[in-house]
C-alpha cells in the first residue's frame, strides 16, 4: 500500500486566463485547440497527409492532427485536422474601429431628428451593380422591417427610397440628385470574385467626378460588410449581419446633425 | 396509387381546370408576339454563330439590323429565307455580310415563296435532325450504359471558369452527383446577347456560352463513361436570351434547363410579356431537346414566408404545368420547383415540410419535381447547416423527388467549394441509403398535423387560383401575388424587345417541335 | 397503449419471466457474500471519511486491517459497532486510531448484542436521513423550479480538471443540458480506492471523489436556479468500488449513476462474482437514493455487430431490469441501456434502428431508457458525424427515449471541447422541436421492414434467454455470449476482494434501504 | 453597342498548380481557402470578433473572415471562419519517415518467414497501462482479423499471443520474457493528456533497465500513432489508422530477416 498508489495530487498549476495572450480554448485554458479544414491539390497519401501538418505548422499550431482525409477527386485531397495554437493575442489593445453612435429607439431618432434638424432627412437605398438580392435592403427600408425592428419607412423624420436590386451605380446617382438626397444607402451580398468591392469603389469614384461624395452620407451594409472595409473603400460607415434599421437611423441622425451643426 | 395524404382528388381536377384557363389567356395573349430574343434563336438555329469585330453576336448583328430598319415583325426567316434565295448565301455568310459590309438585307428582291421555303429548308432540317441525335445520344447511353436513381443528385459549378468548373464537376460526379449545373455570372439574365467562346471570368457563376456548354457536356460524358452514369448537365435559360440559350442548350445536348419567367419577372425585374413570349418559344425548344426545365417557385420562399405562402408554391406549378404543355412539354420533362425552406426554429416544421413535398408528389405524380434545400435559414453555422440539409434529404427520399438540389452547409458563406460538395454529396447518399424504404413503411394517422397540412395548403391554393384566374396571370402579378413580389406589367427589362408579328411572319420550328417526344 | 410494433406481449412475459428465473439464480449465490467494497461503503455510510498521511482513504485503512486480521467475514460494522461501544469513539475516530496508532479493534471486548447495535443506530440513523434529505431536496427543486423535457439532455465532461469540468458543466446546463455525466480518469474503476479530495489532474476523464461530486453538485445547483430547471447530475459506481461510489453519490446528492457488473466484467475485467456483489449493495442504495441508475448494455454493440447482436442487448436489460428489481429499485428509476450503433453504410439501417428502440421503448415502459449515440463508426470526418449524431436524436424523439447521451461530432478525436458539446446540444434541440409530434403522427406498414425488425430480435432473445436460463448467467459469460467477450468465472480483477459472511454478519442498511422510494 | 458592353475576354490568367509552393484549395487554383472553428475565453462583442481575425492574421490569413459566432457560455465565444492561406508547403521536398516494407499477402509472408527464417516468430501484444481499447490490437492479432485482413493468429509462421488489455508494462516484460517473445506490440488508444507517450516512454525505459530493448522488435500501433511518433519515442516502427494485420507481419518478417541475416 505504497503511497504512490493512492495519490492523486494536483500536478500541474491550472492554467489561467491571460488577457494579453489570449488562446483558443478547447477544453482546458489555453490548450489553444482550433479546429482546421481544407483541400490541397495532390493525390491522397502519406505526404499529402505530411504537406498538410507542414502547413499547420507554418499556420504555428504545435502537435497538428490529421484526423481525417479523403481523396475528392484524383489529385485533391481533404483533411479535417486539429492543431494547437501558439499564436496569442492581445486582447487588452483591440481597438474596433466602430460607428459611433449610441442606439436610439425608432421614437427617440425621431425626436432626435426633429430637434437638431428640423426637418425629414431624404435617404436612398439600392442592392447596386448586378447584385439581386433585396432581402438585405428591404430589411432595412420597408415599412414592415426585419426581426422586431421598423424599417425607415416607419419613421417620421426619414423619407426613405427604396430602389430595390440591380440598380446601376449611374442610375443611383442620378436618382440623388433628382431627390436631393442626404443619405446613399448601398447594399451588396455577392462578394465572389471581390465583386462587391468593384463595384463600391465605382460608386465612390463616380460621386467624387459629380462632386457630391462630400453632399451625402454615404453607407453601405450586407452580410459580408464591415465598417472597416467600409471606411477602406471610402464610405462613412458600413453595417454587417445583425443590423437594423434602428442601427443606422440612429447613426445617419448622429452623423447628419455633426455635420450642419458642427 | 392511394393517396397517402387522403388528397381529395376532385379538388385537385379542379386546381388543375383553373390553371389551365389561367394559362390558355396568357397563350392568347402570346401567340401575336414575337422577341428580339426569339428571333435570334430563330438565327441560331439556322446555323448562326461567333461574333463581329467588336464581339457582338452575328445573331444580334441581325436582328439588331432589322429591327433599326423596322422590318423586324416579319421576322428573321423572313429575311434570311429570302436572303438566301436570291443570293445563295448561307445565313451564316449573309449575317457576316450584313456586319462587315453593311450590306442591306431589307432591299433584296422578295423572292416566290417556295424559293424562300425551298432556301430554309435544308438549314431547318438541319437543325432539326442535329437535336434529334442529340436527343437520341442522351438515350442510347442511358440504355446501355445506365444513369442514377431517383432523386437524381443535383450540384451546382460556379467558380466562374469553366476549365475550374470542369474539374469540379468531375469531381462531383465521381463522388455521386446525376446532374451538374453550371451556374451563370451574376447579371448575364439581364444581357440582351449571349456571350460568346469559352470563359474564365464570372462573378458568382460562369457565363452560359454555346462553347462553354460544349467543353462541359464533353467532360461530363468523359466522366460518365467512367462512372458508368449518364451524367446530366444543367443549365438556365430564364433571363432577356429565354429561347436562345435553349436553342444553345438543345444543339449542345444539354439534358435539363432552369426555365420560368416567372422567376425572371419577380427576381431579375424582367418585362412579363417580353418573357412570357420568350418562354413560349424557349419550351418548345427544351420539349423536343428531350430536356427537363426546372421551374423556380422554389425562390418564392426566400422572399416570402414558407409555411404562410406554400400555396403560392403549389398555385405557380399548376400554373406552370399548364403553361408547359401549351408548349408540348410532357409531364415527365417537368422539374416543378418547390422548396424546404422553413424556419428550423418551427415546432414539428419537419411534419409539415414533409406534408407538402408528399402533396406535391402526388399531384404531379409524372414530374420529375425538382426540390431546392434551405437557403434563407441557413447561416454561417456550417455544423448546423449540415443538419438542415440533413432533414432535406430526408424529406426527398421519403416522398420520392426527382431532382434533389444538394444543399450546402456553406450556403449563407461562399459558392461551393470542392469539399463543400463532396459533403453535400455524401450526406445525401448517406440518408438516401439509410432511410431508403422509409416512405414505404411509414402511414400517416388520419387527422394529424401532415394530412390535414397538406389538405389546408391545397384549399388555400384553390381559392387563389380562382382570384388569378378572375384577375388574369398578368393583373395577379401586378399585385404582388407571388414572392410578395409587384411587378407592372410594362415595367422592368427588355419590353422595347417585344413585337407583333406581321402577317407574313413565319415561323416553322413551333410547328415541327412542338409536341415531338422519343 | 396499443404496440405500435404489433409486439406479442405473451412473448414479453414470457422473456421477463425467463430473466426473473436468470436473475433469482444469480441472487441466490449473492447473499452470502460481501467484499472489500461493500464493507467500505458501510465505513463510508457511518462516516468515515478522509485519508491517512500516506493518502490511504479511511475505509480502506479499516477493512484492510480487518482483512488482514483475518476477521473481516463478520463485517465491519460488528467490528465498529463493538468498537464505539466499548471505547465511546466515534466511527471516524475508530479508523483514524486504527489507522495512526495501530490500535487493533479485533482485540476489544465482545459487547452484548444491544450496546453494539445502540452504538451503530445514530450512524446510520444519519446517514439514511441525510440520503432522504437529499432525495427531498431533489424532488422539491423539480416540483418548485421545474426540470427539462424527455429525453433529457445528457452530456459528459471530462476534462481531467474538477474546476475545468465546472466551467464545461454551467456552459453546457445553459445550452439546454438536462443531466451532466463527470467522465472519470481512464483506470479508476480498477482502482481498489476513490481516491480523495478536488482532483485536476485525470486521463480522458475526472476522478471521480466525493469532493468532487460535492463542488460539481453545489454548481449545477447554481446554473439549475438560474435557468429554471433542475441540472442532474451523473457519475459512475460501475469497477472494483461500485457500492462505495453509490454511498458517496447518494451522501452528496447524484441523480443518476452509471451501474452495472456486467460493464465491469465485460470491459474493464473484472471478476463477475466480485461484481454481482458489489452491484447489489450499490443499487440498494442506488434505488434509496432516488438515483436513476444506467446500465451498459450499449457498449455490447461497440465489440459487437449492432445489427447481428441486438437480441443480445434486449437479453441483458432484461436480466438487469430483474436484477434491478431484486435490489430494489423502481422501474422508474431504471435507465437500462441500448445503442444506436449500426454501420451507416447498412440500407435501411435507420429503419432498424427506429424499430429496435420503438421496441425496448414497448417492452420497458417505465423506464427512462438510456439511449446510446453511434460511437464505432463515427470517424474524423466531423462533418458525417454530425448527421449520424441527428439521426439518433430522431430516432429517440420518434419514440420516446428518456435519457439522451448526446454524440458528439469528435467522437474518435477527443474528450468533448466546450464547443462539441454547444453543437451537439444545438443537434438534439433542433431535431427534438422540429420533429416533436413525428412519434404520434407516423404508423409501421403491416408486416413492413419495422414490425417484423422488432419481432425478430424478441424472438432471438427468448431464445438466448432461455439458454442463458439453463446454464446460469456465470457460465453463459465463460461462454462469451455478450459483446463477444469471455470472461472466466475465477479470472479478472478483484476475486480475492470476495469473502463468504459468517453467521454474525450484520448490514442493517439492506432492510433498511431496500425498496423505500418517495 | 459598344464593344465593352459585349467583351467577355478573359482578364486573368487561369492559376497553375505549383508542387513547390502548394497551398490550399477552395474551388480554385492556389486560393488558400481553409475553414477554421476555434473558442476564444472572451464575451462575445465586436473585439472578440477582431481578437479571431487577428489571430488568423498570425497564422498567415489573408481576408479572415469570421462567417458566425456565438458567446457559449458567459466569456466564452465560438466562431467559425474562412481565410485564406498565404503560406505554401514545398510538396517536392516532403520526405516522410515510412515503415519500409512492400506488403505481403499472409501467404507469401509465411513463405517469407519459413524460407529466411526457419521458424515461427513469437509475438506478444496488448493495450497497455490502463487502456482498455482492445478492438485496434484484436484487429492486429485475432484469427477473424478486420476488414477482410485476417489477423496475425491466422498466419502459420506466427505463434502470437494477444494479452488483452489493461496490462500493464511490467506485466508485459514479465510475459515477454516467460515467452521469449521476438516482437511486442502495443497498442494505444486513449492519448488525453498524453497519457499514452508517458506510457510507451515508460515500456521503452523498462525494457532498457532490463536489457532486453535490443532484443526485441518494439512495434506500437493506434488510432492517433504515426510512424514518425514512434521512431521518436524509441519504438521501430509505429502504425496508425487504416492498418491491418498484413502490414505489420510484412513488417516483422522482413525486419526479422535483417536482423537475423543482417
Ligand atoms: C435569398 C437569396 C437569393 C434570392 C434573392 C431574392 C431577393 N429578392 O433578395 C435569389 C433566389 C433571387 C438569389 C439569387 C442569387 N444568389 Co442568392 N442568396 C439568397 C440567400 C439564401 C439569403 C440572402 C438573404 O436574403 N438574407 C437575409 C437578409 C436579411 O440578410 P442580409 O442580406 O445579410 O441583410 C442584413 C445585413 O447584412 C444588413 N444589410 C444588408 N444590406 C444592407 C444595407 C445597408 C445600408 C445596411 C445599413 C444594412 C444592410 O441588414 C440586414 C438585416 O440584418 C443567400 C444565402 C444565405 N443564407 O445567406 C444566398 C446568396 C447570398 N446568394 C448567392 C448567389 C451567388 C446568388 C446568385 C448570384 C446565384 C446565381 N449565380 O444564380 C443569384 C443571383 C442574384 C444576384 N446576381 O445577385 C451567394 C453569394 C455568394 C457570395 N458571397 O458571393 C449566397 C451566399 C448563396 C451561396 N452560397 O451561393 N439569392
Ligand atoms: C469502442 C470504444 C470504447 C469501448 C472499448 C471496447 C473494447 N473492448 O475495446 C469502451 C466502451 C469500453 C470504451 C471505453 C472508454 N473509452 Co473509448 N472509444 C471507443 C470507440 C467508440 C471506438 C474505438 C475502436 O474500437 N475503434 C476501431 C479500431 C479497429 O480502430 P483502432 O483502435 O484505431 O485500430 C486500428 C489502428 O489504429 C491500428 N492499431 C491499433 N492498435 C494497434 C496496435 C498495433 C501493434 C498495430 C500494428 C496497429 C494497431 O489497427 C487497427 C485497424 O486498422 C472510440 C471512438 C471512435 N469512434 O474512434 C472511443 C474512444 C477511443 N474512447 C475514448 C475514451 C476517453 C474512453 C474512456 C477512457 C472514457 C471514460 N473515461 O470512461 C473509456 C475507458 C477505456 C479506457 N480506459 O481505455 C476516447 C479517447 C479520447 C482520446 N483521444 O484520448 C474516444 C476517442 C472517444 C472520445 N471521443 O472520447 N471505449
Ligand atoms: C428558374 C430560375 N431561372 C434562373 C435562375 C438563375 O437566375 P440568374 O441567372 O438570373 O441569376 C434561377 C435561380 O435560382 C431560377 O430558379
Ligand atoms: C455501465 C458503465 N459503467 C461504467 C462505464 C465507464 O467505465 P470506466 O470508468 O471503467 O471507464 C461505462 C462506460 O460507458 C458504462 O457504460
Amino acid at each position: 500500500m505504497s503511497s504512490g498508489l493512492y495519490s492523486m495530487n494536483n500536478k500541474s498549476g491550472s492554467q489561467q486566463l491571460n488577457l494579453k495572450k489570449l488562446k483558443p480554448y478547447g477544453d482546458t485554458m489555453n490548450d489553444g485547440r482550433v479546429q482546421l479544414s481544407f483541400t490541397l491539390p495532390v493525390p491522397c497519401n502519406d505526404e499529402a497527409i505530411e504537406a498538410a501538418k507542414q502547413l499547420m505548422r507554418k499556420m504555428g499550431f504545435e502537435n497538428p492532427q490529421v484526423v481525417f482525409y479523403k481523396e475528392l477527386t484524383q489529385g485533391f485531397t481533404f483533411f479535417n485536422c486539429y492543431g494547437e495554437s501558439t499564436h496569442t493575442v492581445d486582447y487588452t489593445a483591440i481597438h474596433v474601429p466602430k460607428v459611433q453612435t449610441e442606439l436610439m429607439t425608432m421614437e427617440e431618432t425621431d425626436a432626435f431628428i426633429r430637434t437638431h434638424i428640423g426637418r425629414p432627412l431624404v435617404v436612398i437605398g439600392a442592392s447596386t451593380g448586378t447584385d439581386a438580392h433585396t432581402v438585405g435592403i428591404d430589411a432595412i427600408m420597408n415599412m414592415k422591417g426585419y426581426a422586431g425592428h421598423y424599417g425607415l419607412e416607419r419613421y417620421e423624420m426619414f423619407e426613405a427610397y427604396n430602389l430595390g436590386s440591380q440598380v446601376s451605380n449611374e442610375d443611383f446617382i442620378a436618382k440623388a440628385i433628382e431627390l436631393n438626397a442626404d443619405a446613399l444607402l448601398v447594399s451588396q451580398t455577392v462578394t465572389q470574385k471581390d465583386v462587391h468591392i468593384k463595384n463600391m469603389v465605382q460608386l465612390v469614384e463616380l460621386l467624387e467626378a459629380e462632386n457630391l461624395r462630400h453632399k451625402v452620407v454615404l453607407v453601405c451594409g450586407g452580410p459580408r460588410i464591415t465598417h472597416e472595409l467600409a471606411k477602406e473603400l471610402g464610405y462613412d460607415a458600413g453595417f454587417g449581419m445583425n443590423s437594423y434599421a434602428d442601427n443606422v437611423a440612429s447613426y445617419l441622425a448622429k452623423e447628419m446633425d455633426r455635420r450642419v451643426n458642427g | 396509387m392511394k393517396s397517402k395524404l387522403g388528397l381529395d382528388f376532385t379538388k385537385v381536377a379542379e386546381a388543375k381546370k383553373i390553371a389551365r384557363s389561367i394559362a390558355a389567356n396568357v397563350q392568347d395573349f402570346i401567340k401575336d408576339y414575337s422577341t428580339v430574343a426569339s428571333e435570334r434563336t430563330l438565327c441560331r438555329l439556322l446555323g448562326i454563330d461567333g461574333v463581329n469585330i467588336d464581339d457582338v453576336p452575328y445573331p444580334n448583328v441581325v436582328v439588331d439590323y432589322l429591327r433599326e430598319k423596322n422590318v423586324l415583325e416579319q421576322g428573321v426567316l423572313f429575311w434570311l429565307g429570302h436572303g438566301m434565295a436570291s443570293t445563295g448565301l448561307s445565313p451564316q455568310q449573309l449575317a457576316e455580310k450584313i456586319a462587315n459590309e453593311s450590306f442591306d438585307i431589307t432591299t433584296i428582291e422578295i423572292q416566290r415563296s417556295e424559293n424562300f421555303l425551298a432556301a430554309l429548308q435544308p438549314h431547318i432540317d438541319k437543325a432539326v435532325q442535329r437535336i434529334r441525335a442529340n436527343r437520341k445520344k442522351r438515350e442510347d447511353f442511358i440504355a446501355n450504359i445506365g444513369e442514377g436513381n431517383k432523386p437524381y443528385i443535383y450540384v451546382i459549378v460556379a467558380t466562374g471558369n469553366i476549365y475550374e468548373d470542369v474539374v469540379q464537376a468531375q469531381a462531383a460526379a465521381k463522388q455521386g452527383a446525376d446532374i451538374i449545373a453550371v451556374i451563370r455570372s451574376t447579371g448575364q439574365s439581364l444581357l440582351d446577347y449571349v456571350p460568346y467562346g469559352a470563359t474564365t471570368e464570372g462573378f458568382g457563376g460562369t457565363f452560359a456560352t454555346q462553347e462553354n456548354f460544349r467543353i462541359m457536356r464533353k467532360a461530363l460524358d468523359e466522366v460518365g463513361e467512367q462512372e458508368g452514369r449518364y451524367i446530366r448537365l444543367c443549365n438556365y435559360c430564364s433571363g432577356l436570351c429565354m429561347p436562345e440559350i435553349a436553342a444553345m442548350g438543345a444543339l449542345e445536348g444539354l439534358d435539363v434547363m432552369l426555365n420560368d419567367a416567372l422567376y425572371g419577372i419577380l427576381f431579375r425585374d424582367i418585362n412579363m410579356q417580353r418573357t412570357m413570349i420568350d418562354q413560349y418559344f424557349s419550351r418548345i425548344i427544351n420539349g423536343f431537346a428531350g430536356v427537363i426545365i426546372n421551374t423556380g417557385e422554389d425562390n418564392y420562399l426566400t422572399t416570402a414566408d414558407a409555411f404562410e405562402e406554400a400555396h403560392t408554391v403549389l398555385a405557380s406549378d399548376l400554373i406552370n404545368e399548364q403553361l408547359a404543355l401549351i408548349a408540348g412539354i410532357p409531364e415527365e420533362q417537368m422539374g416543378l420547383g418547390h422548396a424546404f425552406e422553413m424556419d428550423p426554429q418551427l415546432e414539428n416544421g419537419f411534419l409539415y415540410e414533409l406534408a407538402q413535398a408528399q402533396m406535391t408528389r402526388e399531384i404531379f405524380p409524372k414530374a420529375p419535381l425538382k426540390y431546392m434545400p434551405p437557403t434563407k435559414f441557413m447561416t454561417g453555422n456550417i455544423f448546423r447547416g449540415q443538419l438542415q440539409d440533413a432533414l432535406f434529404n430526408q424529406v426527398a427520399i421519403w416522398t420520392g423527388q426527382g431532382i434533389q438540389l444538394l444543399g450546402m452547409m456553406t450556403e449563407a458563406i461562399h459558392t461551393p467549394f470542392m469539399s463543400d460538395r463532396f459533403l453535400a454529396i455524401e450526406n445525401a447518399k448517406y440518408i438516401f441509403s439509410n432511410m431508403k424504404s422509409i416512405g414505404d413503411e411509414m402511414e400517416f394517422k388520419e387527422n394529424g398535423l401532415i394530412r390535414n397540412r397538406a389538405k389546408q395548403v391545397l384549399d388555400e391554393t384553390l381559392e387563389l387560383l380562382k382570384k388569378i384566374d378572375y384577375e388574369g396571370l398578368f393583373t395577379a402579378l401586378e399585385k404582388g401575388i407571388f414572392a410578395n413580389v409587384k411587378r407592372p406589367k410594362n415595367g422592368g427589362k427588355g419590353l422595347d424587345g417585344v413585337f407583333k408579328k406581321s402577317k407574313t411572319y413565319h415561323n416553322p420550328f413551333i410547328h415541327l417541335m412542338k409536341g415531338d417526344t422519343l
